[in-house]
């Protein structure tokens, strides 16, 4: 079960203040690293969802952020449609391919969920990728920002779209937490303690986990809108499986099933990113010791940590809430 | 209320079910009786749906509920309790009566509210706990739960969604005299309009809760009738090898 | 006498010291990629901007900003935009990759800072979206291809088989083939994509161009596919039947040595050749290889020209974004590749394209001199930046 | 060249493509269905096992000892690698294997740039199997018909062991009911152990006899995993009869699919994977039923 905690209200809270103040106080590179960190940790949040409490490990959620991005950028770009138009339909489009994959995969278990969505997001990527009038491998550009002019915010400005992308970030975590809170998430943990009890009661499984997974993949395709708009461009490289790989690590380093964690494990992902690519060219050699270190290790990532220093005692830091 | 009709299921080369039929009436209880393997559970997984027969049909209320779903069963007044304790590992006592009641009323789908802390399903949860005696256990984290309270729990979860046919497998398996007398007692003081089927191996506690009795081997009915004539039945005590000489 | 010598000498090098010490400090932005499938061209590219600099004793008045594309689009706009906002280079140098050139277009043309493309070959970044800010010294995919549809016609080669791997540039590159080749009197039978980067076994394609009556195939591969490609056609016994040409990515010098014989013979067309025979050509490999110690590709060549462009450029006095910009188009030499310029139309290079026979030699791989088209210019296709 | 000409030799490419296949894939399936272990990294071995060929090669010129040694040299990776880590992560289900050997993937394949470079590198082959040969009056390449035999003759090697011997009964035995099989005094623990490197040593056979067509580079490591992945699948995880017919299968419709459908080609075998997944998702022929 999902619980708002202290512990949670001040990890957030200390996340989006200390990257607000970073892009204020920062360089224009400090901007930058703040979009992408807040787009990564919304992407996170979104696998979270099902991943740490719905029990679906997927690996296509990389491919559902790309979904997200080529439904805005396509429109805008290609059709000519109107920002909040585009946007409102790059959600419900990747809502909709979310809920087909979860609907389709609902009966399916353990390694072959997680084959399951790899194909359908290969499947993804392979088409956007052959697609001639979306730019195959060269991409699509010139793809507007949300114009805000109207309540005198410059979008094009860096530190702007920086700090919007935090509030997109604040309101994405809010969505989950309460989605979280209220009977759907609930029943989405019961699902993942025990999905044959849930249908015995009465619950239409395979509905639910559509529902939980077109939600989550909403929340990634307004990531992904984002993308599209921070860079005015996109390309096919966003859909590939490793970019849902990448998401799955920051989930699991910063505390699957938490929802917090991963905040902290996008801050922490990027971060590292650039400092070892300072250094080495070979900084996925890093990251790939990181991550066999912290899976080995067990334990519920840097957010357990957090947890257990700001509320010491029995129980916590091992028990996420997803059961 | 239950109408079972020439039931098969084959497993491979193996016929677990042979032709099964069985009536049910509303507020019925009956218990199952028969030898391991006599295909009991298998006949629980067919009424419940999570099994689907080769041939026959299963009605319910009239209805025609063979090519439903297990959840659609559920959601027409069907509940079923396990022959292994199946709870929500993880989870707390009262969060799994919680998602029981919830689920049994069919409020899952709301984003805003939360229909688990709502005042009607905390007024039902703390029925359900105090009805299967789980009012002392809320708040416990199932797994630190003794295997008594767990089997107690089982039943709750089953008992929560309100049903009109509830399937009990072994309720009493491995809980010892004073858990059986507890149960006993459960079922005196359910609601007499709630219909059972119960698989029970404790011939005496059998008797004493049941309206009737079938007896099931190797797939088939092989008798039915009221606990008074079951014991009398020469064809049952032979099924069971003198177990119950007077 | 000696004094005199001495002091003309010391004359000659404070004169030196004085006109370098006038070139205000450039700030230049390199941006390569060092991992990824392309990393080993960031190599080439990065060893080659080095050279010049060093070569033209400006390595201290250029001072580079190194960042790393990973050849993948956001990155390399990510990377582009800390260049030119945080950094405030005045000049970027690189790209490998024509997506990450398609996703810093916009910004670049926006941001009035001129871009010397050291690799990135996407027809239409020259052609229907150039720029004012945008410069090539590498080639565009035409470029290359228009000469060898033409020659091969030419050579009284009538039917061929085209093969590429289905991307932008393969697409640019194959097309730009068959409108020469087609105008010249020939006639392509077949052309096919292979799924990009995807496809490891070419066999059933290299099986239906043998069913096919083709006299020659021409395809277009580069770095890995280019090797796995060569290997599989020489095994499939086609070296005699069905000759291959190509744009010459597939027999670069940077991969002749993983391919060793079976890249003997092959026909192909590059802007540059180690081989050619030029005081320009001989004084730059002999530099390049004292330096590296190893051969220079054609990679390596633009990215030293991409420096040279530049330091000309500065040298002319230019300093500071906009005069880069304006100097650049105006900047002519001849340098290892023979003479370059860019073309003010467009703003893409003028070069030589050089037809080549891959050969073995005494020394190992070579490449033989088969004709030379020059001053090869693409057509503006509606780009007029004069 | 004939239209059946034709269609034999397109035949024959879907076969080499296919043992390929087989070589990467029954390690993978065999592991899973011994340890219920999911490697991602097999990818990265099979690149390890082409470079290992590429540095003997270079080293001796030796052709044949590379087809020894590099699979050994990957094998005895693969043994440390299971010893250090793999061993530890059986019983901590498919998310964890899947991020731990995706780790490792990074890791082997930097390290692998590091020691050997970006540009990819190349293996001549014996001269005995240069070129094409005539085959009943069809010519084939030699090379692709040594691939399509090594493979034939390690599914043949592989299926009696399995069937005949002792060992292949206690493997059996043992991904029928691995808590069975240890109570029948099967050394479960030392059979996982040898298991798992006889899966490393073929995945790294399959690398060095692919270098010479492929050429080694470091993105073999990730460009061989998703196909080798839904060999597994389709076939039906921990079975060598799922393997051989999900790797035909797999190789077949990749084969034909690029001659019948070029624009296609590359959605057919995710298409076959979400239709297996979602028809039969067991696979054709699963170890258990």
């Amino acid at each position: 079960m999902f619980y708002q905690t202290r512990a949670k209200n001040l990890t957030v809270l200390l996340v989006l203040g200390g990257l607000a103040l970073y892009a204020v106080y920062g360089g224009y590179f400090a901007r930058e690293i703040v979009v992408e960190i807040a787009l990564l940790a919304m992407l996170a949040i979104a696998l979270d969802l099902v991943a740490g409490y719905g029990g679906m490990i997927s690996l296509c959620h990389g491919a559902l952020f790309g979904i997200g991005a080529y439904l805005f950028g396509g429109l805008t770009a290609l059709v000519g449609t109107p920002v909040w138009l585009a946007t409102l339909a790059a959600l419900a489009g990747t809502a909709l391919f979310g809920w087909a994959v979860g609907a389709v995969t609902a009966g399916i278990g353990g390694i072959f969920f997680i084959m399951a969505t790899l194909a359908f997001g290969q499947m993804a990527y392979v088409i956007v990728f052959e697609w001639r009038a979306l730019g195959g491998d060269d991409g699509l550009a010139g793809i507007p920002r949300t114009d805000l002019a109207g309540i005198g915010l410059d979008t094009g400005d860096s530190l702007t779209f920086a700090l919007l992308s935090l509030a997109a970030l604040a309101l994405s975590y809010t969505i989950a937490a309460i989605a979280l809170r209220s009977s759907f998430g609930r029943t989405l943990t019961g699902i993942h303690a025990n999905e044959e009890r849930m249908r015995a009661l009465g619950l239409n499984v395979r509905r639910h986990k559509a529902a939980a997974f077109a939600l989550s993949a909403a929340i990634a395709g307004a990531a992904g809108l984002l993308a599209a708009q921070h860079t005015q461009y996109i390309s096919p490289e966003y859909l590939v499986w490793t970019v849902s790989g990448e998401a799955l690590i920051v989930v699991i380093l910063g505390g699957i099933g938490t929802l917090a964690g991963p905040l902290v494990g996008a801050v922490v992902f990027v971060a590292l990113e650039h400092v070892v690519a300072r250094f080495t060219d070979y900084w996925h050699l890093v990251i790939g010791i990181l991550l066999i270190a912290a899976v080995m290790a067990g334990g519920r990532g840097l957010y357990g940590e957090i947890e257990r220093l700001l509320a010491p005692g029995p129980g916590t830091g091992k028990g996420g809430d997803g059961a | 209320m239950l109408e079972v009709r020439d039931l098969s299921k084959k497993f491979g080369g193996l016929e677990v079910s042979r032709g099964v039929s069985l009536d049910v009436a509303p507020g019925e209880r009956r218990v199952l009786l028969g030898p391991n393997g006599a295909g009991k559970t298998t006949l629980f997984n067919l009424i419940a749906g999570t099994l689907k027969p080769d041939c026959g049909t299963i009605r319910l209320d009239g209805s025609d509920i063979t090519g439903m779903t297990v959840n659609q069963r559920a959601r027409r007044g069907l509940a079923r309790s396990f022959q292994k304790n199946n709870l929500f590992e993880g989870l707390s006592v009262r969060d799994n009566l919680a998602l029981a009641v919830a689920t049994g009323e069919g409020r899952t789908g709301s984003l805003l509210a939360c229909a688990h802390d709502s005042a009607a399903t905390l007024t039902q949860l703390a029925e359900i706990a105090a009805q299967v005696g789980l009012s002392a256990h809320l708040d416990w984290p199932v797994a630190h739960c003794s295997y008594g309270v767990r089997r107690q729990l089982e039943i709750g979860l089953a008992l929560a969604t309100r049903p009109r046919l509830l399937l009990l497998d072994e309720p009493t398996s491995g809980i010892g005299p004073e858990g059986v007398a507890a149960f006993n007692a459960l079922i005196a003081s359910l609601p007499r309009h709630l219909a059972m089927i119960i698989i029970e191996h404790d011939l005496d506690l059998a008797f004493s809760i049941a309206d009737r009795i079938s007896v099931l081997s190797e797939g088939v009915v092989v008798f039915e009738g009221t606990p008074e004539t079951t014991r009398h039945s020469r064809q049952v005590r032979e099924l069971y090898l003198g177990a119950f000489d007077d | 006498m000696k004094t005199t010598v001495r002091t003309v000498t010391a004359a000659l090098f404070a004169a030196a010291l004085i006109s370098q010490a006038a070139f205000a400090e450039t700030k230049a932005g390199l941006l390569l990629p060092k991992s990824g499938n392309y990393a080993a061209l960031g190599e080439e590219i990065d060893a080659g901007v080095v050279l010049a600099l060093e070569e033209a004793g400006m390595a201290d008045d250029i001072r580079l900003v190194r960042e790393d594309s990973e050849a993948k689009p956001p990155v390399g706009l990510a990377k582009t935009r800390k260049l030119v906002l945080q950094d405030n280079v005045d000049v970027l140098i690189g790209i490998v990759s024509s997506a990450v050139l398609g996703a810093v277009r916009n910004f670049v043309d926006g941001a009035g800072v001129p871009l010397i493309v050291a690799n990135a070959g996407n027809v239409d970044a020259t052609g229907k979206d150039c720029s004012a800010s945008i410069f090539r010294v590498s080639f565009s995919n035409a470029q290359l291809n228009r000469p060898m549809g033409t020659w091969m016609a030419g050579q009284g080669i009538g039917k061929v088989y085209t093969l590429a791997p289905d991307y932008a540039a393969g697409h640019q590159m194959i097309e730009a083939f068959i409108s020469a080749f087609e105008a010249a009197g020939g006639e392509v039978i077949g052309s096919e994509f292979t799924p990009f980067g995807k496809t490891q076994d070419f066999g059933p394609w290299l099986s239906k161009v043998g069913a096919s009556e083709a006299d020659a195939l021409y395809v277009f591969y580069a770095g890995g596919e280019a090797n796995s490609f060569l290997s599989q056609y020489r095994a499939f016994g086609m070296g005699e039947t069905v000759p291959l040409y190509g744009p010459g990515f597939i027999t670069s010098p940077l991969q002749t040595a993983a391919q060793g014989e079976a890249a003997v013979g092959i026909r192909s067309a590059l802007h540059y050749i180690p081989s050619l025979d030029t005081p320009e050509n001989n004084s730059f490999i002999a530099a390049f290889t004292a330096r590296f110690k190893r051969q220079p590709s054609e990679y390596a060549v633009q990215g030293y020209d991409a420096a040279r462009v530049l330091i000309e450029a500065i040298r002319v006095g230019a300093s500071g974004r906009a005069e880069i910009a304006a100097a650049l188009p105006g900047v002519r030499y001849t340098g290892p590749r023979g003479p370059l310029q860019i073309d003010p139309a467009t703003h893409n290079i003028i070069q030589n394209i050089y037809i080549y026979e891959t050969v073995m030699s005494d020394e190992g791989i070579t490449q033989k001199l088969l004709d030379t088209v020059e001053n090869v210019r693409d057509a503006a296709n509606g780009c007029d930046l004069r | 060249m004939s239209g059946a000409e034709f269609w034999i030799v397109q035949a024959l490419n879907g076969l080499q493509l296919s043992m390929l296949l087989f070589l990467l894939s029954v390690g993978l399936t065999v592991i899973f269905g011994l340890m219920h272990f999911v490697n991602l990294a097999h990818g990265a071995l099979y690149m390890l096992g082409a470079y290992f060929g590429v540095a003997m090669v270079s080293a001796t010129g030796q052709f044949w000892l590379a087809l020894i040694v590099a699979p050994i040299g990957v094998m005895a990776v693969g043994m440390g690698l299971y010893q250090a880590l793999i061993r530890h992560m059986r019983r901590q289900g498919p998310m964890n294997q899947v991020l731990v050997t995706f780790g490792l993937i990074f890791v082997l394949v930097d390290l692998v740039r590091i020691l050997w470079g970006n540009v990819g590198l190349g293996i001549s082959v014996p001269e005995l199997l240069h070129g094409p040969v005539q085959l009943f009056g069809i010519s084939y390449p030699a090379y692709r018909l040594f691939i399509i035999l090594l493979g034939l003759a390690v599914m043949l090697a592989l299926g009696l062991v399995l069937t005949r011997t002792a060992i292949g009964a206690m493997l059996r035995a043992s991904v029928e009911n691995a808590a069975m099989a240890a109570t029948m005094g099967i050394n479960v623990e030392r059979l996982l152990l040898w298991v798992f490197a006889l899966g490393c040593a073929l995945a790294g056979l399959a690398g060095v006899i692919a270098a010479p067509v492929f050429s080694a580079t470091p993105s073999m490591a990730t460009d061989i995993l998703i196909p080798t992945l839904i060999v597994v699948v389709v076939g039906g995880l921990g079975s060598l009869r799922g393997a051989v017919l999900g790797s035909l299968t797999v190789g077949f419709v990749q084969t034909f699919g690029a001659v019948l459908v070029p624009g296609l080609a590359s959605l057919l075998i995710y298409a076959l994977l979400a239709a297996i997944l979602i028809l039969r998702p067991q696979g054709l022929l699963p170890a258990r039923q």
